[in-house]
């Protein structure tokens, strides 16, 4: 039985920029934005949809209007209430400015418009099938009117003092050291949230955050929090509770970029040869504990449209180099940029160069930081790169931007990096976004997973597993697709 | 007293400017930009998203033009805006400098006065056995890295023992005040301050020894002993305070060294300082804070070596001020 | 004659491993008398200073007494445990240390620093303390004593410093006072001060003296008895009179041999010769401290429109106390420094006009032997290279100059093997000989010798003036000599120019300035040579 | 010569020290004859205990490489890094401290204020920062600490050749006609060579832990094995496998301890007063 009171020590890492989530979306700030902001639904793990600011939802039969009910009696934090006209402003305005990944899914949209203060309504321009799947906090923040209308949305000072709608509203931020979230009294849902305050630790070392559980100090570890190495030691400390739910919506898929357009990893050959050459068995073990899945296709297990039906690399270093000798690779040395996100990472480029260099492929890691591997991917500058991308639950958000060629384009490491080019897997993705039953959808996605998995423009490697680690009396912590980035509004703490 | 303080002062601005203006290039010759970073971190992003970024962050002026409206900002004490954490320069420093201070500060008088008090008791008993431990010790000290003795001290004072916090700067979250405050963050603080302490002591130690033995034998130690003083008061009045001229140099050098020498100590401990500061600003090529940082830290070397020397001129009265 | 109070008897200090004999002190004794100055000469590292020490207790590390006693009072001090010696050090025996540079402590004011004498003995009251040091500093001398004793040790000049350091060994009226070559960084002037301020103390306190040094001047000017030392042992001791005037061991008489003679024999035969030098208003000031962004400045008026001649053999000589601006003339004649005003003329050329390497060709008639004899040759070139290497840098092929640096050090009196060895290996006579055979490698009309032979002893200083006024005369050498010993002046000067703060204040032929100065600053320095009333006594 | 060898080899620290050197010296040099295999190859299971198997007596990381192999790899990285770069700082210091002491003047105040400039921005946080923004690899790392480590270098040729410029000797030559150049290299420079090689010895120790510290933050070459980086690498994992950071964290104690003993023997050695005395 939930009680209320109490308050959750979370880690988080690092110490996002700003809380406004309309402006920065990165993983941090959608982590803590997640309570004080709210989008219109929520989707529970296998992604179907949930109630939030929405309380109901109709889609026309053609799938190209849809209507969404508001919740009564929602205030802004501020006390402001909250209207439709504050969603048409957001959708409309605020976000399409602001939000790039929500901007190429509203290209599909016609018109957004409130008929009345409880009412929204979308209309498409073409049926659209991931459309309901871009309402949750992080795509699709409600942002409020009355603050952001007409004013310069980046200098505005309400940037930190975030006003949402959310269950915990914003209280102080030690910048270095600590975020604090309170209780928002007058919420909606009568009896939410359970919990009287948050307090998000910045702690940017990964060692300290383990001895921060572990001396008590934080009670929360979202996934990420630690290093993969000190996982299981802490998961079995006493009273503590381990999960890998929550990242459902994510789908978060590493790959390696292989670049198509130069050097041996222009060849076909030698990109297979890289799948059997790599031992993702014992990277998963070694580097991730067991946790997550062998990626064998560019769509995540556990986003829609996923098969298992296509060709498996295994590790097979006698076939890697049957295919090197083939192709009459000569030695030449492959550039690999490890991704500049921690340890496990390092560790991994060093295992696969080892892997590949038993092949005898040549590998010479190129050390970045972050500022410099984003702009070496966006310049398209390297051979090989690892990298880890979402999928949001569907493969028409978040994996054919990878492979379109249409996507073929410098300045981003979200589109199609790697610069393969394949008339038949832009038709198939195409027509899977806009067919307007599952089966149909499905049917494409098949094909085009086999297509590519045949060519392997990159190299998958693992379906990340980022579990959550947290005392067992936190109750109800992880609940939807998104995990802690979707508030604490439900947890609490049992006595 | 005042002018040569002035003077200094002048000095000090020339080649503060001069820092400003090398380390600009030096950070913009760096690949990518803060515009890229936080690209990366947003999870999509397109060509308008980062030119906007860019625009927003004047980075899409010529580098000379960005120079210039530094400089002019700096010239008006204005440090410049943070790209990434979305607030002055100036506010962040300063909001980060006394938890820097802090920790430099305990460490450097915990090493000055027990490295000088190690080496004045190794001197006194040069050869015997105190002196060979202390000795080795403190070349035990000078020798370890720092980073690992932070390493195998959190290992061993706060995971097994628990006896201390093992990082951060208090106890987030426990609100308390006055004396249960400065109590907390006492306790905070040990770690980080001794091991960051250990190496200065060990410096301090041997330096101070070195310097009491020398100067044990100059004549006028002679002349003390002829006219018949007791050795302790040889050893302070006259050897003491004669050896600890090198060692307010040194210290002077130090003092201002340690505002940007913690990084790896801040790093290690998590403690909410400017050296993690610079560290984090450069991974996200924040180059105000990155220029704000060393402006900072700079300054303070530079203000240092200015209180050594008058402190000198006190201590040492053959420099004479003008 | 009164008794002795201290006896030393049989002493013997051995040496620690490697040192260059196996006893500092080998079998000495002789006694002191109360009001009587008992002089200790010899040469240097005879043992003169470890004899002192040991009296003190303060024999360096490693060194220790082996054998014999010193008594005093009934007492063998050798046999004293520290704190016993404490006891007597300051309050009975006194020392009074060879270096005022660095025997008092430069961060403690001189006030203080006497003060502590009492206070190490648990005397009188603090505010009595400094009374008495500023009655003992009036005593001694020191001119504006109140403000003396708030100075700092730095604040003093040299002559200064030793009388403070005399003010502390007098502070308690000790029974013994011990002066170890208090005067040898002294200039003349200044030592004949202190040399009249020991005696008179001497004479009231009613002390015995220990004084220490190698200079027969002083020991003629205040020796009540002397005993000569070498190699650790006392060869001869004796009344001053006695050892002075009919020495009778060998070593005694070498070196009183060697002391140069006051009176100066040499006519003036340098007129209607050729002009090789000629220096006119030449002025040098230093600035010090301040730079790109200022700072402090001192300014020295180092030398003032100073104008000489100097003709083809002539010898002139440049004499004045320390620091009247001897060396900077010579410097900036030499050209390695530019003067502010003036000109020099070598041979008719004026150097101010050169630079390059016309600058450097013009050297090569123009040579300076350098005042220290080490510190003038590398340490890590080997001697051959020192002599060799002027000529190789004017064009002369390697094999050429080194057959003639053999054949220069012959001329100096040196083996010719000596080019393979480095300088440390030879002694301060032969390395200032090596300086005089570089000197002459490049074949010059004038040479400059700024203080050549200040830093050798008597028998040594006689060797290489010998060699110099050789060398003269077979090269018809011009002769620049610049030193602050009136005697070596007397002995070789055709003139003399005499240097008073920057200025030359009088010149002239030798011998008038010796016999009838016009100057009165020339008066004061000549009267001031230790010994001369003795030997003028006895040419007299 | 056979005399400093004499007096160098009386300081027991100091011998020492030279053996703990010539072990590790020896060690990295034959690295490869004594461990084939590369140190990165993956040759057992992850986090084998020191001890465990006599093959790997101080076992393996988090991905099975031998520790062993990693540390004689790392030495020659430790070394390499330690030895080039304080040949380089000495390369930019002894020129600058020498023009600087013996032209003195305008010269040696625009010399001095370069060099006060570089002393004034904190040594560690600029080596991070030329590291970070040329990229990682040995070539920067050394050149980095080359760049924050030449200006004590560079001061104490200057305070030396002060001194030594009014030195008689520097003088007579001067007088006998040699150039500035043939008085800096042949006169001066070999007069200051004491010091330096002092000082020497203690920046290849502070080198190979500036190495150490910028590998342990992630800025060192990912190519390379250095002890620095096995201690930045071991550092998550410092919990369930100590040895990994312990042991090269030992190495570098180790060698910077050998390398202080030898500055302290060559100091005493070297140094004109102590020689002095001892004769
Ligand atoms: N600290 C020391 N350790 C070893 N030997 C020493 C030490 N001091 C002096 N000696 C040696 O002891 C001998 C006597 O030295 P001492 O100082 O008594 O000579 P000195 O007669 O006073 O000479 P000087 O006139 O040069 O002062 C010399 O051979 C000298 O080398
Ligand atoms: N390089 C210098 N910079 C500043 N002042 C100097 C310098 N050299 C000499 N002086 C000062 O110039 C004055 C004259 O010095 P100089 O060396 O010519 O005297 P000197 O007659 O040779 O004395 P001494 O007999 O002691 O050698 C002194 O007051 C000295 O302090
Ligand atoms: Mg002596
Ligand atoms: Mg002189």
């Amino acid at each position: 039985e939930p009680v209320s009171g109490g308050r959750a020590n979370v880690v988080i890492q690092p110490e996002p920029p700003s809380l406004m989530v309309g402006l920065v979306q990165n993983g941090p700030t959608q982590m803590v934005a997640g309570n004080i902001y709210e989008g219109l639904l929520r989707y529970d793990t296998d992604l179907e949809p949930m109630p939030q600011l929405a309380k109901s939802w109709e889609v026309s039969e053609d799938g190209l209007t849809y209507t969404f009910k508001l919740h009564d009696n929602v205030k802004w934090h501020d006390g402001e209430p909250f209207t439709s006209a504050d969603v048409v402003f957001s959708a409309d305005k605020f976000l399409r400015e602001t939000h790039a990944r929500l901007r190429t899914s509203l290209e599909h949209v016609e018109s957004i418009t409130a008929p009345d203060e409880a009412t929204v309504v979308f209309k498409l321009k073409q049926p659209f099938g991931p459309f309901m799947g871009i309402f949750e906090v992080g795509t699709m923040p409600m942002i409020p009117k009355h603050i952001y209308e007409g004013t310069d949305y980046e200098n505005n000072p309400a940037n930190n003092t975030p006003i949402g709608t959310g269950p915990f509203k914003f209280e102080e931020w030690v910048k270095g050291s600590h975020i604090r979230l309170v209780r928002n009294e007058d919420y909606y849902e009568k009896g939410l949230p359970y919990l009287d305050e948050i307090y998000w630790h910045v702690i940017p070392d990964a060692a300290s955050r383990a001895v921060a559980y572990e001396t008590g100090v934080v009670d929360i570890l979202p996934g990420g929090s630690v290093e993969n190495f000190d996982v299981q030691r802490i998961a079995a400390m006493d009273n503590t509770c381990i999960t890998d739910k929550g990242w459902e919506y994510f789908g978060p898929h590493s790959w390696m970029w292989l670049n198509n357009r130069e050097g041996p990893t222009a060849d076909k050959r030698f990109r297979q040869a890289v799948m059997y050459a790599m031992d993702r068995e014992f990277a998963k073990s070694a580097l991730w504990n067991d946790l997550g899945k062998i990626a064998h296709s560019p769509v995540s297990s556990s986003t829609r449209f996923f098969t298992d039906d296509v060709n498996k690399y295994d590790h097979d270093p006698e076939k890697a180099k049957a295919l090197l000798d083939e192709m009459g690779y000569d030695g030449e040395t492959v550039r690999l940029l490890p991704l500049p996100y921690g340890e496990t990472w390092q560790r991994w480029a060093e295992a696969v160069k080892q892997n590949l260099g038993e092949v005898g492929i040549n590998v010479e890691i190129v050390a970045t930081d972050v500022a410099g591997w984003n702009q070496k991917l966006a310049e398209w500058d390297y051979d090989m790169a690892f990298t880890y991308l979402y999928q949001y639950g569907d493969p028409a958000l978040g994996v054919a931007r990878n492979y379109i060629s249409s996507n073929i384009a410098k300045g981003s490491q979200w589109n199609n990096v790697e610069g393969y080019e394949n008339p038949k897997v832009d038709e198939l993705f195409a027509q899977a976004a806009v067919a307007v039953t599952k089966e149909e959808r499905q049917q494409l996605y098949t094909e085009v997973q086999q297509i590519l998995t045949e060519d392997v423009p990159v190299a998958w490697l693992l379906e990340l597993g980022f579990p959550t680690i947290y005392r067992c009396n936190v109750k109800d912590l992880v609940t939807t697709a998104i995990g802690v980035n979707d508030g604490f509004k439900d947890a609490y703490i049992e006595e | 007293m005042l002018r040569f303080i002035l003077m200094r002062l002048g000095k000090a601005a020339i080649i503060l400017i001069a820092i400003l203006i090398l380390n600009f290039f030096l950070i913009h010759a760096a690949p990518g930009d803060p515009a890229a970073v936080m690209a990366g971190e947003a999870g999509a992003a397109d060509e308008k998203f980062i030119a906007d970024l860019r625009a927003r962050f004047g980075l899409d002026k010529p580098l000379l033009t960005q120079l210039g409206i530094y400089l002019g900002g700096v010239l008006q004490f204005d440090l410049g805006f943070s790209y990434r954490q979305q607030m002055p320069v100036a506010d962040l420093i300063f909001s980060r400098l006394p938890a820097t201070l802090l920790l430099t500060m305990t460490a450097f008088v915990i090493s000055l006065l027990l490295g000088t008090l190690a080496g004045v008791l190794a001197s006194a008993r040069v050869g015997k056995w105190s002196d060979t431990l202390i000795s080795t010790l403190a070349l035990l000290f000078y020798a370890t890295p720092l980073f690992w003795a932070a390493l195998m001290a959190v290992l061993l004072f706060s995971v097994t023992l628990n006896w201390l916090p093992g990082f951060g700067y208090e106890t987030v979250g426990a609100n308390y005040t006055g004396f249960r405050r400065v109590l907390d963050i006492g306790q905070h603080l040990i770690l980080p301050a001794t091991t960051l302490g250990l190496f200065f002591m060990a410096v301090y130690m041997r330096m101070t020894r070195a310097s009491m033995l020398e100067v044990s034998q100059l004549d006028f130690v002679k002349t003390a002993r002829a006219k018949g003083l007791r050795s302790g008061i040889i050893q302070r009045r006259h050897i003491f305070r004669n050896a600890m001229l090198p060692v307010v140099t040194l210290a002077g050098l130090q003092a201002g060294q340690l505002v940007g020498g913690a990084v790896l100590t801040e790093t290690v401990f998590a403690w909410p300082g400017i050296g993690r500061l610079m560290f984090e600003a450069l991974a996200q090529r924040d180059y105000n804070v990155l220029l704000g940082v060393f402006f900072v830290s700079s300054a303070m070397v530079l203000l240092f070596n200015l209180i050594t020397d008058v402190l000198y001129r006190f201590v040492d009265p053959r420099i004479r001020v003008g | 004659m009164s008794d002795p109070v201290l006896r030393i008897e049989n002493l013997r200090i051995a040496l620690p491993e490697g040192a260059d004999r196996d006893y500092a002190v080998d079998d000495v004794s002789f006694e002191l008398n109360a009001g009587e100055i008992l002089c200790i000469v010899g040469e240097s590292g005879s043992g003169k200073s470890m004899s002192a020490n040991a009296m003190m207790g303060l024999l360096p590390d490693l060194v220790r007494p082996v054998g014999g006693s010193i008594l005093f009072d009934g007492v063998d001090l050798l046999t004293l445990s520290e704190a016993q010696l404490l006891d007597l050090r300051g309050r009975r025996i006194a020392m009074i240390f060879q270096e005022p540079m660095s025997a008092l402590n430069p961060l403690m004011r001189v006030e203080d620093q006497i003060a502590e004498v009492f206070e190490a003995h648990n005397l009188l009251t603090a505010k009595e303390r400094s009374a008495r040091a500023i009655a003992l500093l009036t005593e001694v001398g020191i001119p504006d004593p109140e403000k003396a004793a708030r100075a700092y040790p730095f604040q003093l000049s040299g002559g200064q410093r030793q009388r403070v350091m005399i003010a502390m060994a007098l502070a308690l009226e000790p029974e013994i006072l011990i002066a170890d070559e208090p005067t040898t960084a002294l200039d003349v002037t200044t030592q004949a001060q202190i040399l009249e301020l020991i005696r008179n103390l001497q004479e009231k306190h009613g002390m015995a003296v220990m004084f220490i040094t190698h200079d027969f001047g002083v020991v003629a000017e205040i020796a009540d008895r002397v005993a000569v030392m070498q190699y650790g042992r006392i060869v001869e001791t004796g009344s001053a009179d006695a050892v002075l005037d009919d020495p009778q061991h060998d070593y005694t008489r070498k070196l009183i041999a060697a002391i140069p003679k006051l009176a100066t024999d040499r006519e003036q035969d340098a007129i209607g010769r050729q002009k090789v030098l000629e220096v006119e208003g030449l002025s040098k000031t230093y600035v010090t401290g301040g730079g790109l962004f200022g700072g402090n400045k001192r300014v020295v008026k180092a030398v003032q429109n100073v104008s000489l001649t100097l003709a083809e053999g002539e010898t002139l000589g440049i004499v004045g106390e320390s620091g009247s601006g001897k060396s900077s003339v010579g410097r900036c004649l030499v050209r390695l420094m530019a003067p502010d005003a003036g000109t020099v003329r070598l041979a008719g050329q004026d150097m101010a006009k050169l630079s390059g390497r016309a600058l450097r060709e013009a050297r090569k008639s123009i040579q300076m032997i350098f005042q220290d004899p080490y510190a003038s040759l590398n340490p890590r070139s080997k001697v051959g290279r020192i002599i060799a290497e002027g000529p190789m840098a004017h064009g002369v092929p390697k094999a050429e100059a080194y057959a003639r640096a053999v054949e220069l050090l012959e001329l100096v009196d040196l083996d010719a093997l000596s080019i393979d060895r480095y300088p440390h290996e030879f002694s301060g006579g032969q390395r200032q000989r090596i300086g005089i055979a570089r000197a002459l490698a490049l074949e010059p009309r004038v040479i400059i010798a700024d203080e050549a032979v200040s830093a050798l002893d008597v028998s040594i200083q006689a060797q290489v003036l010998d060699l110099l006024a050789d060398l003269k005369e077979k090269l018809n050498l011009a002769l620049i000599f610049i030193t602050h010993d009136l005697r070596v002046a007397a002995q070789i000067c055709d003139r003399i120019a005499v240097m008073q703060m920057g200025e030359v204040v009088e010149m002239g032929p030798a011998r008038a300035i010796f016999e009838n100065p016009q100057n009165a600053y020339t008066r004061t320095l000549i009267e001031a040579i230790p010994g001369r009333e003795k030997e003028l006594a006895a040419a007299g | 010569m056979a005399d400093f060898w004499k007096r160098f080899s009386r300081n027991r620290g100091a011998v020492i020290g030279v053996v703990i050197l010539v072990i590790v010296l020896v060690v990295a040099i034959l690295a490869p004859v004594l461990f084939q295999q590369s140190p990165w190859r993956m040759v057992q299971r992850p986090f084998l205990a020191p001890f465990d198997m006599p093959s790997h007596p101080l076992g393996t990381d988090a991905l099975g490489r031998d520790v062993l192999t990693g540390l004689a790899y790392g030495a020659q990285v430790s070394l390499l890094v330690g030895l080039v770069s304080t040949g380089a700082a000495l390369l930019i210091g002894i020129p600058v401290g020498a023009l600087a002491g013996y032209f003195g003047g305008w010269a040696d105040d625009a010399l001095m204020r370069f060099t006060e400039f570089f002393q004034t921005v904190p040594s560690f946080a600029l080596a991070i920062v030329l590291v970070a923004i040329f990229q990682p690899s040995i070539y920067s790392i050394v050149a980095a600490i080359a760049i924050v480590s030449w200006p004590p270098v560079a001061r104490l040729v200057r305070g030396e050749v002060l001194s030594l410029r009014s030195r008689e000797y520097v003088e007579a030559a001067i007088l006998s006609g040699q150039t500035s150049g043939t008085i800096i290299l042949r006169q001066v420079l070999p007069n200051t060579i004491s010091p330096i090689i002092v000082l020497a010895s203690l920046m290849v120790a502070t080198a190979i832990l500036l190495e150490s510290s910028l590998s342990f933050l992630g800025l060192g070459d990912p190519n390379l094995m250095s002890w620095g980086y096995m201690i930045g690498a071991a550092r998550t994992v410092i919990r369930q496998a100590w040895w990994l950071s312990f042991f090269p964290g030992v190495a570098i104690l180790l060698t910077v301890l050998a390398l202080n003993l030898i500055g302290e023997g060559l100091n005493d050695a070297l140094n004109p007063r102590l020689a002095r005395k001892g004769k």
